[in-house]
């Protein structure tokens, strides 16, 4: 068993660091314990920024190239910031045969944004998810984490028009 | 024995293949014997014949131009041979693939241009999108790689095809 | 206990802990390789070294491969040739070959692999990837255009420098090796400096700076003198 | 924690729904909770409460099964079920229970769709509540896991998985009891089995439906195959996609070691059994074994080769046992029936049962759980209701990107491994997408060559590249701009990938162009060019 507390400070006095710390205690700071820890920060701060990633190595004694080699590895981990709505379309094969691909190009045309990125203005994130096991109600997407089904082109920008105009986020 | 009639062309490349060509030596004598060069960049004959035995390519396919007279060439060829690095893989002037052709061109004739800036509209051949080895565009019959490939191995090759052999050419690129 | 087994119909023998392909080099018999290095670990990635066991329809490879008593191993079938100028050509088409080292030294082992294996040309499109040259480290420079994502550098830095400052991120035709946090490499506070990477390199990628191109010799005689001490210390 | 004790809760259990003169179950599995479930099971809630105490119990269950008609809410002992229900709709069946059944909202349960299910994984699905480690012992839940520790010594709990005939479900079909045995003959003291929850195939939720409506049933599985193989630590490893199933599992696991189901000296035996829950980050390459064992080490994903298999050396070494999450819910039934009864069900060497997501273009989409060796036919045209807007049946896809497509004139083959593999296709984990003759074989290809594309972990270069060359190639067929050399180039790569690559996931990557290639050839012909470049 590693010591029982991390053997440097955080990178700041931010309270989510202790949410980290906690999953970092339960697992002994051994180096098995990287990928928890880093779904730990991703959940906590929303994304994996360098300060992060230089500490959870640390805490762990895990080498800088291999916590950044499983942080690229793992497409559930990002090292920005997304935007502050997310729609994610499902590309799973259910949805594509249902036509989830163009509804994808309408919402990335109508909202001038690359799948997997985040708008200009930092108020949209059009993701794209493998499958979100939605596949009775294809085609599905999901808008700040709430499952929309049955999409069509025009709904979805709809929707999303409405997510993004809240003054929420 | 009525001679083998032999082309060589000459795309986008550096001249080095040929320039190994010409580097065969006393190999020239023998060759002289069986060969006639019937089109190429070393003689005054700029017509391509009616159907050239064997022809040898240097360079990559790289402009309008270059597609143009492959194909022309391979209609009126029996025996196809890419000499050379840039016929085989593309080579140095494929290193462009990477970039945009606009950026290119910019580049080109307008960033480090002193005179006449600007991409040209006659006269210079419009580039294609990407450089590519020549059997991409046409079919090849024999591949000699090396930048460029040894003399030695030119000449063996040219009398293996005229001895009627595609050879087996184990050379290494480079 | 030692097996016996056939390599290309020749009877050989293998002690407990050595795989086909450590066999094969024992009594000469040439398999291709380029991701593994004798005394690093084997990853069995390149595909390269793969052999065809009797009975077996999916070619294994060699360097990872223990044999079994009676198995009947054949290394150069035409269908394993086949395969292994593809994966020759795949490595063209992925990364920029076109090498001024290469065409001078010839130390370069993709090279002299195509050379070996036959491959003289590439039935497959070029990936026109462009790729990154990172020169900041005062010695050293990489050329992710070379790189045949080997990870022998990997290794070499974590098995035998104990620094691990080299390792892979991403995935899939986007695998980079990479230094730290993807940083410059001249930035690295764990580099050592020791070269071993540079050494264990196959290619250009991993090159000393301010070497004429023809004095790019590699030199991994260090890592037999590991495998000595390895041996011994275990 | 002992049998009477079990015995007794169950029991107790029985006894309080019994009290209620009618139960209302509403499916709040994540298909019909993202159509708006919860409130309708709130509503429900609010309408009975004023109906009195003892009058009717509302109840969240598990997946009916019919999730694109979703929200569905069934009422016992009515036996009557409804589709599309929403929350106004709650007044109009709490009126009727007792009477009439509302007939707007009635969905027909003599249909086939549901009359020719034979349920063995999903018998609790859409029954128990998924949160309530009492509703499953109700339901015989862990007396399999009693019986196994006080009445059977391991070796007789690995005859009788080996007897049973089941075979992994995955998508590989290896025999589960041979894969229990090897790791139960590896002499070591630290033993680990893992139970692979990473369901990646787009197009499959099977596993995700049994995590969500049937938690327990995996824990046991997993608590009896560590019994029988000698270990005592477990992984669950399960997609961070699945929110719900891993709050479900997570839920059940600290529910089971409260009531000493899990944890030290289970049922007072000096057997051990203690489990994780492992988070995947999102790559489907996981799914392959060692990959998984490597992300559960804390790496990258990437597999080595194999041999060593993991029952020999696994996780961090040890030996370890690797089965999917519906291969151990399979594995409660067969302790508590016995071999034999389930060994009957199913056909030659593929017995039991099958989960399928039905989906694409197809009248029933869902969940359907199937006998081995039912035909494809019956699948498409009997349960899943035909092909919808009276287009034709192209073909039907099975076993995700490592799957491929199989055409009308082989419907009639029977479902099960060998049949499949010979029409250049797979079991899989169970994602079946039915295809009407507006789809495009060649972009469906393209399709899942992307996917494997960007899955591929880039460790093997026949699989990194190979991907990336294959797309392209299907890219310039999808475009009309291939040549007959491209078509010889794709049928070079497609055999060099898959012979070449180090995992299954390479090795499998060709398999939707072989199957097209095979089967719909002439639409790639159809998509060619010629070309001033010869063959070869």
């Amino acid at each position: 068993m590693r010591t029982q507390s991390p053997p440097i400070d955080p990178p700041s006095d931010d309270k989510r660091w202790r949410i980290v710390n906690a999953t970092m205690r339960r697992h002994g700071y051994m180096p098995r314990a990287l990928i928890e820890t880093l779904n730990s920060v991703q959940q906590a701060f929303g994304y994996l920024d360098e300060d992060a990633l230089r500490y959870v190595s640390a805490a762990l004694h895990v080498p800088l190239s291999k916590t950044y080699g499983v942080a690229t590895f793992y497409h559930f981990f990002t090292l920005k910031p997304g935007g502050a709505h997310t729609c994610v379309i499902c590309l799973g094969t259910a949805c594509y045969i249902k036509g989830s691909a163009d509804i994808l190009q309408a919402l990335s045309d109508h909202f001038d944004v690359k799948p997997g990125q985040t708008t200009a203005d930092k108020r949209l994130s059009l993701m794209t998810a493998r499958c979100i096991g939605s596949c009775g109600l294809a085609p599905a997407g999901v808008m700040d984490s709430v499952v929309i089904p049955r999409l069509t082109a025009a709904e979805a920008i709809a929707k999303v028009e409405e997510l993004v105009k809240d003054g929420h986020g | 024995m009525s001679k083998a009639k032999v082309a060589t062309v000459w795309l986008d490349g550096c001249s080095g293949c040929h320039m190994s060509f010409l580097d065969i030596d006393e190999l020239l004598l023998d060759l002289a014997d069986k060969i006639e060069l019937v089109y190429s960049p070393l003689v005054d004959n700029k017509v391509f014949p009616d159907m050239a035995d064997v022809t040898i390519v240097e360079g990559a396919v790289s402009s309008e131009e270059d597609l143009h007279k492959i194909k022309h060439v391979r209609a009126h060829t029996r025996v196809l041979i890419a000499l050379g690095d840039c016929a085989v893989t593309g080579n140095v002037p494929s290193m462009r693939n990477v970039f945009p052709l606009d950026k290119i061109y910019n580049r080109a004739y307008t960033e480090n241009a002193t005179e006449n800036v600007g991409t040209p509209t006659s006269l210079v051949p419009p580039l294609l999108s990407k450089v590519r080895p020549v059997h991409q565009v046409v079919t090849v019959d024999v591949y000699v790689p090396g930048c460029p490939p040894p003399a030695s191995l030119i000449g063996r090759v040219i009398l293996d095809v005229l001895a009627g052999n595609i050879p087996d050419v184990r050379a290494k690129f480079g | 206990m030692a097996k016996t087994f056939k390599i290309d119909g020749m009877d050989v023998s293998a002690a407990d802990d050595q795989t086909i392909l450590q066999v094969a080099r024992e009594r000469g018999i040439f398999i291709p390789t380029l991701c593994f290095l004798e005394g690093l670990s084997f990853v069995g990635a390149c595909r390269l070294c793969i052999v065809e066991i009797e009975g077996n329809p999916t070619p294994v490879a060699a360097c990872a491969t223990y044999p079994q008593e009676g198995m009947e191993v054949y290394t150069n079938t035409e269908r394993l040739q086949g395969y292994r100028r593809l994966i020759l050509e795949m490595l063209f088409a992925e990364g920029n070959h076109v090498c001024a080292v290469c065409v001078v030294n010839g130390h370069c082992e993709l090279q002299w692999l195509a050379e070996k294996l036959g491959m003289t040309y590439n039935t497959l499109d070029y990936l026109n990837r462009p790729k990154q040259v990172d020169a900041s480290h005062y010695r050293f420079a990489v050329d992710h255009n070379r790189c045949v994502l080997c990870t022998r550098c990997v290794r070499v830095c974590d098995e035998i420098e104990g620094a691990h400052i080299w390792d892979v991120m991403g995935r899939g035709i986007d695998c980079k090796v990479i230094t730290e946090l993807n940083q410059p490499w001249g930035e690295s506070v764990n580099c050592t400096s020791c070269g071993k990477c540079i050494n264990v390199c196959p290619t250009g990628a991993l090159f000393k700076k301010s070497k004429a191109v023809a004095e790019m010799e590699k030199d991994t005689h260090f890592l037999r003198y590991f495998s000595t001490i390895r041996a011994g210390g275990d | 924690m002992d049998m009477d004790e079990l015995e007794n809760i169950a029991a107790h259990e029985q006894a309080r729904e019994a009290q209620y003169a009618h139960r209302v179950r509403v499916c709040v599995a994540t298909g019909c909770l993202s159509v708006g479930a919860e409130a309708v099971q709130e509503a429900l809630e609010h309408h009975a409460t004023p109906k009195g105490k003892h009058h009717c119990l509302v109840m969240g269950v598990g997946c009916m099964g019919l999730c694109g008609n979703g929200p569905l809410v069934s009422v016992d002992p009515a036996g009557v079920m409804y589709e599309k229900v929403t929350p106004d709709d709650a007044p109009d069946i709490i009126d009727s229970l007792g009477a009439k059944p509302v007939a707007r909202l009635q969905c027909d349960t003599n249909a086939p769709f549901f009359t020719r299910q034979v349920k063995i994984v999903n018998e609790n699905s859409g029954i128990i509540d998924p949160e309530h480690i009492e509703s499953y012992i109700a339901h015989g839940g862990y007396s399999a896991l009693v019986k196994a520790l006080t009445e059977m010594p391991p070796h007789d709990v690995i005859t009788q998985v080996m007897d049973s005939g089941l075979r992994g479900r995955g998508g590989a079909g290896y025999p589960t009891g041979l894969k229990w045995s090897t790791v139960a003959k590896t002499p070591n003291t630290i033993k680990y089995v893992v139970c692979n929850g990473d369901e990646g195939d787009p197009g499959a939720f099977m596993d995700r439906n049994v995590m969500e409506s049937d938690p327990h049933r995996v824990l046991e599985g997993m608590a009896i195959a560590a019994y029988a193989v000698g270990a005592s630590y477990g992984y669950v490893y399960v997609r961070a996609e699945y929110p719900l199933a891993v709050a479900r599992i997570n839920k059940a696991i600290r529910q089971a070691e409260k009531m000493g189901l899990l944890g030290n000296n289970i049922f007072g035996t000096s057997f051990n059994f203690n489990v994780e829950v492992r988070l995947g980050a999102g790559a489907f390459v996981c799914g392959e074994e060692t990959a998984l064992m490597a992300s559960i080490e804390g790496k990258r994903g990437t597999p080595r080769p194999r041999p060593p298999y993991p029952a020999e050396s696994g996780l961090w070494g040890y030996p370890t046992l690797i089965n999917n999450v519906e291969t151990f819910a399979n594995i409660p039934p067969i302790i508590r029936n016995g071999a034999t009864w389930f060994a009957s069900i199913g056909v030659g060497r593929s017995k039991g049962t099958k989960v399928f997501a039905l989906s694409g273009k197809i009248n029933n989409i869902g969940l359907i759980e199937v006998p081995m060796g039912i035909s494809l036919r019956d699948i498409i045209y009997d349960i899943g209701g035909g092909i919808p807007d009276g287009r034709a049946f192209k073909a039907v896809q099975t076993g995700g990107p490592s799957g491929g497509c199989i055409p009308a004139e082989h419907l009639d083959v029977p479902v099960d491994y060998e049949s499949l593999k010979a029409l250049s296709s797979v079991m899989g984990s169970g994602g079946m997408i039915v295809m009407d003759d507006t789809s495009s074989m060649v972009d469906v290809a393209r399709f899942f060559m992307e996917f494997c594309m960007s899955e591929s972990c880039g460790k093997c270069i026949p699989c990194r590249v190979g991907t990336v060359q294959m797309y392209h190639l299907l890219s310039k067929f999808s475009n009309h701009q291939a040549t007959q050399r491209d078509l010889d180039t794709l049928e070079r790569l497609c055999d060099m990938v898959k012979y070449t690559s180090l995992c299954g996931l390479g090795q499998s990557a060709p398999n939707a162009v072989v199957s097209t290639l095979r089967f719909f050839r002439e639409e790639y012909q159809e998509r060619m060019i010629e070309s001033e470049v010869a063959h070869g």
